[in-house]
């Protein structure tokens, strides 16, 4: 039976049919999603207005949608800088931690002059989620030890690390509860916009954007990482700088999911707590292979997946549907995205019986 | 000290088998060539699909088997993109975490936090008063040995038996399998879905065994640690079982040095199996330099016959 | 015995891939009782037409019958009950297992044999029965290609193929390993199986051939004619289509020592080592040929030779400058340059534009563009150019290298690795996988580039490719140069033994 | 350090603030319309169901069909959210459940003047939004004089969760409680670190008893720990919600939360029109919010006349269990004799008391 059909590969798929395949692949993962909606008991008319009216047309899930936005934006540039070299980052969360850690050993201790502080967080921020990249990034360059756990369980350890700190040392000392001393208000705040909840985030999210966009498609880093993600081989052999190209877009994957925490934390919630960087990871790699590591792509689709996240939050609040729906929901996309694929890639034969 | 030892030495088991069975099905999904990394999702749908059943009324064996075929069929969609449709696996894997996770808090809605009466330890008999030897060996629940007899039968099958050297030969050149009359797609498919199933049975084990209630995740990590530990083994299931050991121990002694009052970082405690995880990764890596690199060869990559070579 | 029936006949054959067609109707007959060599140019379709014949590729069109009977054949296993058996050019050995293994896997199902201990008895019977020595429990990564080609044979046998199809077989071997798998061959034959060898190489057509058939482009274009009496050139104008001119070497001057290479060990990760001690000068000019049966550590040496990967002990000077090893980038500064045996492996990159391809070394170093802004435009420009004087076919500068067909893929690195500064070209099999003409072409480069006074070594599998166009050759057998003669002293035979490790 | 000084000073200008001016009745607008916002799923076992029980009851008390999100993380954007999605929907009382959404909610009762906000176990407050929660130190102190009482052994032990003021409260009464009946009592007390993990919270129980513990107390909600002392046939003290059904041979009493006791009569005046923010509410045995479920046969009468006395000394206001002396686990005397300990002592009580053998994690 399965030696009925077989397979060849393109050599190049044409860009009709690369749409086609995305859109068909879009069209069964949304399909699958309303039945797993309807079967949650959610019909059919409120499921586009819940995703489609309040989130993008209502000002209140328009300005949710924004705020949500922001930290996607940054981890979904954090994956997509990684793992378009094959560097499998599924540590985002961790970088986030430690991150935010960093930040707020910023505005903990006072470091710096004032006007300075939002500026050393954020540069604390990099330098904690970059930090907190090295360590797999040494171990797979040097001693070839497999990324995509490493950072994992690095994620578990940063994790107990916050807490370590929270139930520890930084416990805001005004209340029993794990959590550190509030920011200063207008020091180590980004300030809001004046729009639901949003936040000066939604700059640096946009900048962190454009700046990559600027990075991928002019600069020489960008060549380099596009000659190492399509042949790292070839680029080594060719005299490109493989181990640095490397290890600067790790470093910038981890210093993007620092920065996604701190605008959590200076942007949202005003403290480090145990529950800013939960959720992230999956939602990165969503992002990234959807915008297929496109920096402008993954902007796009940080705000599609923001929405899916407001409009999830209402689910759960109207329709009693646990968070868990909304990672499912994300992933029989991605996966429907990703068989989808498999239609433009071979051209699909069959068998013929041989005349007798 | 003694008993302190003793009972640390009992709970191990508890600790260990979740992680020896996981590790299991990661060994023989690879021997198949296909890295499975969805075994966190996996185990966490099997762990809230056993509870479901018991708490629907089912028996406890009816429940396992209601886990692993969760298991199954969760691996079978992971099998039926990679093998069939030639995804990308890492990629895969990481949709079938999520997939199992957002799963099981869809279908555990309403039965979180709900405790049940789960597999209780055998009775041996006198057996059981043995001097250590006795609460140690005779003293464990009913999956326990399901689970020795499960590893033994996995060595047996992959590396003794006919089936399993075509297996291993999927893993290891699938042209070359394919060639001599191995269909590839069905071998990996078949791998993926038993592996699935041990994946499934380790879920049921945490829920039904070990935890004995399902909660939002409750498999925390110990996926990721049993794929750790699957290279560790360098995917040799009868080196698994020493590692499970040591990391059942270290989980197991956690709580119990807590206990004794003892004036230890907690938080930092709790991050051995992390670290633990990371060492048994680091070492072998740093003083070996990857010379017994026992990785099936055609670990990760899809198959296609008319690849034009 | 006697058959009414031809053993194996393929009528019509088509098959594409991807659009490109590879098979355009192809037709093949073999008799029982005789080698049938199958003759072309890489490329030419040969071994897709035998892939077809055994099951791995389904044709597009066309028929087949074995023994008279049409058969639709479904599938490698299906194939195997219709006893054919084919050595494929890449063996099909699963490197961990022990040869007993590999057998109970190809031959467990069809012969009832479920245990490795039984297989290695069926194993040394039949080796035993053609005097074929192999030892059943070494496993196939311990044993020499030579070896491992007797267990494909035997795998082939024991299964009870009387259709032996070998694609390439000597292709790794030395003149005497091969003479006497030929000679197999042959007897095989004479026991009555129908034998067919796929080769490029004429010597053997002539020398131990009933019948031959040529294919070119996908289509036969002598069939079945006997061998006596055809000569050489009748067969390479079939392959080829036109006669091509094989390039003339020069008498030339050759300069003073340019590339020296010192005591180069290069450590293997699981211990031992892939090269031990290789020393050789090179004078500006001259061409430097390494010959060797593939698998001696030729790859790791050329690796070692561009900075690729480091070496543990050991010293490459140019002109004089010791080069820093394991640096790439230091060894593409001191002139070095290289022509790669799998083009897209460790040459161009497949999803990249010939342009991008072709600026790609000069990049890091600022020739397009500074860090802030890479200069598309200009490597537009360049390439434009490169194209037009390499003569690179159906190549615009936006073309994806991957839909180049391999000729012009490599002229399209050959043209960039050939360009400015270069003192030092590293050739690796620069002609592998390449038709004639584009092999001819990759040569005259080559040879161009050492008449510019530039040193040139040449690492090849291939000895006649060394022999055509190196001023010396040395042979490289187990990590180490074995035996060094100026061309006119080098003889075949000698050379021989020496890449068989007789020292 | 500068920005705990002005939090502090924050603070201690809010007391101020809430002792001397009394916030204005809140009218709302619109028929009302109720929802609590869960911090785990409403049947956990444990501190969420305990306030689903309360629910239940308002529901029937006031009439109102009130609504419920489970599950919502202590993070402060999706607390704001879900109160706006709520508000937005017509909804006007809202009330919390967690420590976590403090801050949030202030933040939203600030927003929107005309909507009531409750917080269970939070510390903010304004106009609109009341922060309440139980004295459990006090049921867990007569818990402790019960535990006393049925260990041969000296020796108790309890499984917690995090070293939280209010958790490391109840630990220290309940080792009060225990000394009141017999000093020479030990509480062995151990964190899990987690609110919710079977696994580790049966082990605890499991190396407690190891340890000869023989009443064993749970500040958690998993079922694990009764299960364990059933098994090794060990007394059992729970928490929150009545758990002798879980350990029908070893339950002695169970610290219960009686939620509605507080919120019927608030919101019944949020429907009136009549309530008016207190604050913050902390709310004791005198007025029922929190008690022991019936005591077990197995405590000898003489002891149960002692805990009846001391419950009573307690409504009366006569009794704290940490009235002075009270000392550190190391000697140090935290409370002198004759003082009683203040809110602010309770709100940051991050030590142990004597007699208990167990260490702070991450203590300083």
């Amino acid at each position: 039976m399965l030696d009925l059909f077989y397979l060849v590969s393109r050599q190049q798929v044409p860009a009709w049919l690369r749409l086609l395949t995305f859109v068909a692949g879009l069209s069964t993962g949304l399909l699958l999603c309303t039945v797993v909606l309807v079967l949650s008991g959610v019909s059919l008319s409120d499921a586009v207005n819940e995703f489609v009216y309040f989130v993008f047309f209502n000002e209140i899930g328009l300005a949710q949608t924004f705020t949500a936005f922001v930290p996607l934006a940054l981890v979904g540039l954090a994956a997509a800088a990684a793992i378009k070299l094959r560097f499998w980052n599924i540590g985002v969360e961790g970088q986030m931690w430690v991150g935010a850690i960093l930040a707020t050993w910023v505005a903990t201790y006072d470091i710096g002059p004032p006007w300075l502080r939002l500026v050393l967080m954020f540069v604390m921020a990099a330098v904690g989620g970059s930090l907190w990249i090295a360590v797999p990034a040494v171990l797979k360059l040097r001693f070839g030890v497999n990324e995509i756990i490493t950072t994992l369980l690095l994620t578990y350890v940063a994790f107990l690390l916050v807490q370590h700190l929270l139930f520890g040392v930084w416990r805001d000392a005004d209340t029993g509860f794990p959590a550190s001393p509030a920011y200063e208000p207008g020091v180590e705040q980004l300030a809001k916009l004046g729009w639901g909840n949003l936040h000066q985030g939604v700059w640096v999210a946009l900048g962190a954007g454009v700046i990559w966009w600027w990075l991928m498609s002019m600069s020489r880093f960008g060549f380099f990482m596009d000659a190492v993600g399509a042949n790292a081989m070839a680029a080594k052999a060719s005299g490109l700088p493989v181990v640095a190209t490397i290890v600067g877009a790790v470093i910038l994957s981890g210093g993007l999911a620092g920065v996604a925490g701190l605008v959590i934390v200076a942007g949202q919630e005003y403290r480090l707590t145990q529950h800013i960087a939960v959720g992230y990871t999956f939602s990165s790699i969503v992002i990234a292979f959807i915008a297929r590591f496109n920096p402008i792509g993954c902007l796009v689709v940080a705000l599609i997946v923001g929405g899916v996240y407001t409009a999830g939050d209402t689910l759960k609040v109207f329709y009693q549907l646990p968070s868990a729906t909304i990672t499912l929901l994300e992933s029989i996309i991605l996966l429907s995205l990703l068989v989808a694929e498999f239609f433009g890639r071979y051209h699909i034969g069959i068998r013929r019986k041989v005349p007798a | 000290m003694d008993t302190f030892i003793l009972n640390w030495l009992i709970s191990v088991p508890l600790f260990a088998a979740p992680l020896l069975i996981a590790c299991l099905g990661v060994i023989v999904t690879a021997r198949a060539g296909v890295l499975n990394l969805g075994v966190e999702g996996i185990m966490a749908l099997s762990a809230a699909a056993g509870v479901v059943s018991v708490l629907q009324g089912g028996s406890l064996w009816w429940a396992l088997a209601v886990a692993v075929l969760c298991g199954m069929l969760l691996s079978a969609v992971f099998g039926i993109a990679t093998v069939v449709f030639k995804t990308d696996q890492v990629l895969s894997g990481l949709i079938i975490v999520a997939m199992g996770e957002g799963l099981s808090g869809v279908l555990g809605r309403g039965f979180t936090h709900r405790p049940i009466t789960g597999f209780e330890s055998v009775d041996f008999g006198f057996l059981h008063d043995l001097p250590w030897v006795g609460p140690i060996v005779f003293g464990q629940d009913i999956l326990v040995y399901v689970t020795v007899l499960l590893v033994a039968l996995t060595g047996y099958g992959v590396h003794k038996t006919f089936t399993g050297l075509r297996l291993r030969a999927v893993g290891e050149n699938p042209s070359t399998a394919d060639t001599a009359g191995v269909n590839v797609t069905i071998y990996r498919l078949g791998a993926v879905i038993i592996g699935g199933a041990l994946c499934g049975f380790a879920g049921a084990y945490l829920s039904l065994s070990a935890g004995q209630v399902w909660v939002e995740h409750m498999v925390a990590g110990r996926g990721w640690i049993a794929i750790a530990l699957a290279i560790f083994a360098r995917w040799m299931p009868w080196r698994a079982v020493v590692g499970a050991l040591i990391f059942g121990g270290t989980e197991a002694i956690i709580p119990r040095i807590q206990a004794t009052g003892a004036d230890v970082p907690v938080y930092f405690l709790m991050m051995l199996p992390y670290l633990l995880t990371l060492a048994v990764l680091i070492i072998p890596a740093i003083t070996s330099r990857g010379s017994q690199d026992d990785t099936p060869a055609a670990l990760l990559t899809n198959y296609l016959r008319e690849d034009r070579h | 015995m006697k058959h009414h029936h031809k053993a194996l006949e393929l009528a019509g054959i088509c098959k594409e891939f991807d659009g490109r067609p590879a098979l355009a109707g192809a037709h093949f007959e073999v008799e029982w009782g005789e080698v049938h060599a199958l003759l072309g140019e890489n490329g030419a379709g040969k071994s897709t037409l035998m892939n077809v014949a055994c099951g791995l590729y389904a044709p597009d069109a066309g028929t087949m019958a074995v023994n008279g009977v049409h058969s639709p054949v479904a599938g490698p296993a299906d194939a195997a009950r219709h006893g054919i058996g084919m050595v494929h050019q890449h063996f099909r050995l699963v490197g961990r297992f022990t040869v007993a293994e590999n057998i109970l896997l190809a031959c467990g199902e069809a012969l009832g044999v479920r245990t490795s201990a039984a297989a290695a008895e069926l194993l040394r019977e039949k080796s035993k029965e053609l005097s074929l020595e192999i030892d059943p429990d070494k496993r196939i990564d311990e044993i020499s290609v030579a070896e491992q080609q007797r267990v494909e044979v035997l795998k082939m046998l024991l299964l009870g193929a009387r259709i032996l199809i070998l694609d390439e077989p000597t292709a790794v071997l030395t003149d005497q390993e091969a003479a006497s798998v030929l000679q197999l061959l042959r007897n095989m034959a004479g026991d009555g199986c129908a034998v067919v060898l796929i080769t490029h190489k004429l010597r053997e057509v002539l020398g131990y051939s009933d019948r031959v058939t040529v294919m070119r482009d996908g289509q036969t274009v002598l069939a079945s004619s006997s061998a006596e009496g055809l000569t050489r050139e009748d067969l390479a104008r079939s392959m080829v289509g036109a006669s091509t001119p094989t390039p003339k070497r020069e008498s030339k001057h050759l300069g003073d020592v340019s590339l020296k290479v010192a005591g180069l060990t290069v450590k293997r990760s699981s211990g031992g080592c892939d090269v031990e001690g290789v020393s050789f000068e090179v004078r500006g000019g001259e061409i430097y040929g390494i010959a060797g049966v593939g698998g001696n550590g030729q790859p790791q040496l050329v690796d070692a030779l561009i900075g690729f990967s480091p070496v543990a002990e050991g010293e490459i000077t140019i002109d004089g400058n010791t080069v820093d090893t394991g640096n790439v980038k230091a060894f593409r500064s001191n002139g070095f340059r290289f022509v790669p045996a799998d083009r897209f492996d460790t040459g161009l990159i497949a999803d990249f534009s010939a342009a991008e391809n072709f600026a790609m070394t000069g990049v890091p170093d600022g020739r397009y563009g500074n860090w802030a802004r890479v200069d598309r435009k200009r490597m537009r420009q360049h390439v434009e150019g490169a194209i037009e004087r390499y003569q690179i076919q159906g190549c615009l500068a936006s073309t994806k290298s991957r839909l180049l067909s391999g000729g012009n893929a490599q002229k399209l690195l050959i043209a960039r690795e050939l360009g400015e500064d270069m003192s030092v070209i590293v050739a690796h099999s620069p002609t592998r996988g390449l038709d004639i003409q584009a092999a001819s072409t990759v040569h005259s480069l080559l040879l161009n580039a050492a008449a510019k006074g530039i040193a040139c070594v040449l690492v090849s599998e291939d000895l006649e490719e060394v022999l055509a166009l190196s001023d010396t050759v040395s042979v490289m057998s187990r990590g180490r140069l074995v035996g060094e003669f100026a061309i006119k002293d080098a003889s075949r035979e000698r050379i021989g033994e020496l890449m068989l490790g007789h020292a | 350090m500068i920005k705990q000084m002005v939090n502090t000073a924050i603070v201690a200008a809010a007391a101020v603030l809430l002792t001397v001016s009394a916030y204005a009745q809140v009218q709302l607008q619109g028929d009302p319309k109720a929802a609590f916002i869960y911090l785990s799923p409403a049947h956990d076992g444990g501190w969420t169901e305990s306030i689903e029980r309360g629910r239940v009851i308002l529901e029937e008390q006031t009439g109102l069909d009130i609504h419920f999100t489970e599950d919502v993380a202590e993070e402060k954007a999706k607390v704001l959210q879900i109160v706006d999605l709520y508000v937005q929907r017509g909804y006007n009382i809202i009330i919390g459940t967690s420590w976590g959404y403090g801050e949030a909610l202030q933040e939203a009762a600030e927003k929107y003047p005309s909507v009531a906000f409750m917080n269970a176990a939070g510390e903010t407050s304004a106009a609109n939004l009341e922060s309440f929660y139980a004295l459990t130190y006090q049921a867990w102190y007569l818990a402790g004089m019960a535990a006393a009482s049925a260990t041969t052994t000296k020796k108790i032990g309890i499984v917690a969760g995090f070293p939280l003021s209010v958790v490391n409260w109840d630990i220290n009464a309940f080792q009060r409680g225990a000394q009141a009946i017999d000093p020479e009592v030990q509480l062995v007390a151990t964190f899990v670190n987690t609110w919710f993990d079977p696994v580790k919270e049966g082990q605890a129980a499991e190396a407690m008893i190891e340890q000869g513990v023989d009443v064993i107390a749970t500040n958690l909600s998993a079922a694990s720990v009764p299960a364990a002392a059933e098994k090794a046939g060990v007394r059992f003290v729970g928490f929150q919600n009545d758990m002798s059904a879980l350990a029908p041979n070893g339950h002695l009493t169970s610290v219960v939360f009686h939620w509605a006791s507080h919120l019927v009569p608030s919101v019944q005046a949020m429907i009136a029109g009549t309530w008016e923010s207190p604050g913050s509410s902390f709310v004791g045995l005198d007025k029922g919010m929190i008690g022991l479920a019936p005591l077990s046969d197995a405590i000898p009468t003489e002891v149960r006349e002692r805990i009846a006395a001391a419950e009573a000394a307690m409504r009366a206001g006569e009794l704290t269990p940490f009235d002075g002396p009270v000392r550190k686990q190391d000697g140090t005397e935290v409370i002198a004799v004759g003082q009683s300990i203040t809110d602010d002592q309770l709100w940051t009580m991050d030590y142990f008391v004597e007699g208990i053998i167990g260490t702070m994690p991450a203590g300083e």
